[in-house]
């Protein structure tokens, strides 16, 4: 598996029956290829969609929130923004996954704007992470090397104390009151390596191999 | 509604210094042939409202590489790499607002609210220089209504009566702004009969004018 | 005419083509009756109607904001609570006509509450004396005598200073920065019967003879 | 959606001290098997959100006379003669809200606002006790969101995913109180397989349960 494959496929098992979800885009995306046939998930698109489907080469009049062709699914519906953002905002997400430039050991999440560099903007993101009941950071752990994984952002937040767990090709990590714990690691590997490339403080109990990975 | 108008007709309607909001999400849904006669009237300073900056040949884009726009607000300028070199060149104003909270600022105005109260980008950015309302133990920002001068809408399927349906994703924000605009203008997809009254999502009465022939698809 | 003619249809004159009109429960609902062919008023009714038509009797799933009966007509539209009140609170309502149980020269009204006695609520009332962009009440002069159009109201307000125009069986009062203008009087009055049975100062210049009153 | 649920399945649900929000106006979109329902399960001091008190008879209207409602928020209580009575008597406690004010509190609630910034009530009864906000000179009263425990939608033509449009004018408040209530339950008046997913109102992630069978008219 590539470590985005990894990073979905581990996603995907925090996803219970009959959810409703939000996927951002890139890694995140991917988290819908991995959900077992016998869950019953329910995804949005921001834009408009309750029960999105599958991309759809050319399709031009569905499109999901990264503006691509798509499909909605048996039992779906249109919805405006205001409807859209009545479920984010208003807690009728279960989950949302997002990617991330940086996420703390307090559960704050940079991820719209790298200051003098890039301003892409915030889109939804803001309203998910600030709405959604359970939050997900699907990253790779590392920015080639340099840890995304830090004891504070430095880049502008995206929201503060909303993200519940972090999901990388080498840990799972769960935010709580006391600190930022290490659950699970890719038996690829090493407690140690986690840690070097690691800022957060981990706080380690009981760590168990990563879940829904095959190697 | 008023009726049926032409492309020259609206082009009357067009004043430098206008604010108009424009329905689509990344130009899904957007009126492009409205758009593209803002183009033609080449009128100047120009606030823009939309979800998104567009891409620099389709959409709220086209405004902004034509130099058009003074200022645009939206939340998301991804892609169009020309909004982020006029911004960095201090020749383009950018306000960008939460998706969610763009939509319900909106809705406000459009509701004759005065503002909204959100969690939405608390303790980042977003909340500068705006006042922070305590309720029941909680923030929330107080973002302010906004509404415009004109509204151009697209995505919509019209019926005679100048009531609107839309089709697929391409509702998005055009249902929102039409409330919340002095003047509303929409390019139908097309334009049907009578749209089934439990079927209709924008009502006649919040609509201006329908631009049809040539701009329909 | 009755007193009820003689007010709904002087407001009818009121109604331009195009408007967008609430008209509320009693004498106001009079007012459909006499629009003039040549004008193309669309009515809303508060519970969810846009395009609201004539009284039905017997019908039970469409009714009016009075519960009753209704339709609607061709091109109209049913509507939640929200989007009535999105139109009415923001200020797409050309008009609205509304009764009044007290109503006084500053151009505020009370019509919901009489303490102590009778309690009905607001209901939709107060929205649309504050969102429409004309308010014009239709009421009798006086009740049995007593002045209903008053220097201040007494009864607690449905809203204060908003009210346009002032129609009753016996004059057409407007409502300016300055104070209460007498526009009309129905040529079946004196001047000083008016003044008399008005408690509120009127001002008078240039009184007219009410218009679209067929003797 | 969960699924369909029984009437006995349904009195499960329901607790002494509950708050249900009601959908209808003046009954017309109420649920009255489900209130039956409540009424059978002679459940005690509830707190009930309706448009208006109902009828004595009909809707809410019933577990006011049933001695069940501890406190009303309505914007309405002139055509359930009881309410007046029982809150004179200080049995009741009601809430005047405005019809408009009612609506976007629970909204509010639905979409995770704060509250509502609205003109509606200003220098009256309604504004005593609430916070005043001025954004750009205008007065505006804080009036506070409005959740429940329980939401009872009437009026609805249901589809097989759980997927809800509305009968006629029976819409009312019934697709707001589906957005801000902890469990939502349905009687719809019937069901069918599929609502084309551009004519769909209240879609499917809101509602929690459809009760059928003998209560569907």
């Amino acid at each position: 598996m590539t470590d985005k494959e990894i990073i979905a496929s581990r996603i995907a098992l925090e996803l219970n029956d009959g959810d409703l979800v939000n996927l951002g885009i890139g890694i995140p995306t991917l988290v819908a290829n991995y959900v077992p046939k016998e869950k019953t998930v329910t995804f949005q698109a921001e834009n408009g969609i309750i029960g999105l489907g599958g991309y759809v080469e050319g399709e031009n009049e569905i499109v999901n929130a990264g503006g691509m062709g798509a499909s909605i699914l048996e039992g779906g519906a249109f919805i405006d923004t205001i409807t859209s953002f009545t479920f984010i905002r208003g807690g009728h997400i279960a989950v949302t996954v997002l990617g991330a430039l940086e996420v703390d050991q307090e559960g704050s999440l940079a991820s719209w704007i790298i200051p003098g560099k890039k301003v892409p903007g915030m889109g939804g993101a803001m309203d998910l992470v600030t709405g959604a009941k359970k939050v997900i950071i699907a990253t790779r752990h590392t920015n080639r090397g340099v840890p995304k994984i830090l004891k504070k952002c430095r880049l502008p937040l995206t929201a503060a104390h909303q993200v519940n767990l972090i999901v990388t090709e080498m840990a799972v990590m769960k935010v709580e009151e006391d600190g930022l714990h290490l659950l699970e690691i890719h038996p690829s590997y090493t407690l140690d390596e986690i840690v070097k490339a690691t800022e957060a403080e981990l706080i380690i109990n009981d760590v168990l191999p990563m879940k829904g990975v095959n190697l | 509604m008023r009726g049926i108008i032409s492309g020259d007709k609206f082009k009357t309607l067009l004043k430098d210094g206008m604010s108009i909001m424009v329905g689509g999400f990344l130009t899904n849904g957007t009126p492009e042939g409205l758009i593209d006669l803002v183009v033609e009237a080449n009128i100047k300073d120009l606030t823009i409202i939309c979800n998104d900056g567009g891409y620099p040949d389709k959409g709220v884009g086209k405004l902004v590489v034509n130099k058009q726009v003074k200022k645009l607000i939206a939340s998301h300028i991804g892609t169009n790499p020309m909004v982020g070199t006029l911004m960095s060149e201090g020749k383009l104003e950018v306000e960008l607002s939460p998706q969610g909270t763009l939509a319900e600022r909106i809705r406000a105005y459009g509701a004759g609210l005065g503002g909204v109260l959100t969690p939405t980008g608390l303790d980042t950015l977003v909340q500068e220089g705006k006042e922070i309302i305590t309720i029941k133990d909680k923030k929330y920002i107080l973002e302010e209504a906004l509404g415009a001068d004109l509204a151009l809408v697209g995505g919509a399927i019209a019926d005679n009566y100048g009531n609107l349906k839309y089709n697929k994703t391409m509702r998005n924000f055009n249902p929102i702004i039409a409330t919340a605009c002095e003047l509303v203008v929409c390019e139908p997809r097309k334009i049907i009969d009578e749209i089934n009254p439990e079927n209709v999502i924008t009502p006649h009465p919040f609509v201006d004018y329908l631009l049809v022939g040539e701009y329909n698809d």
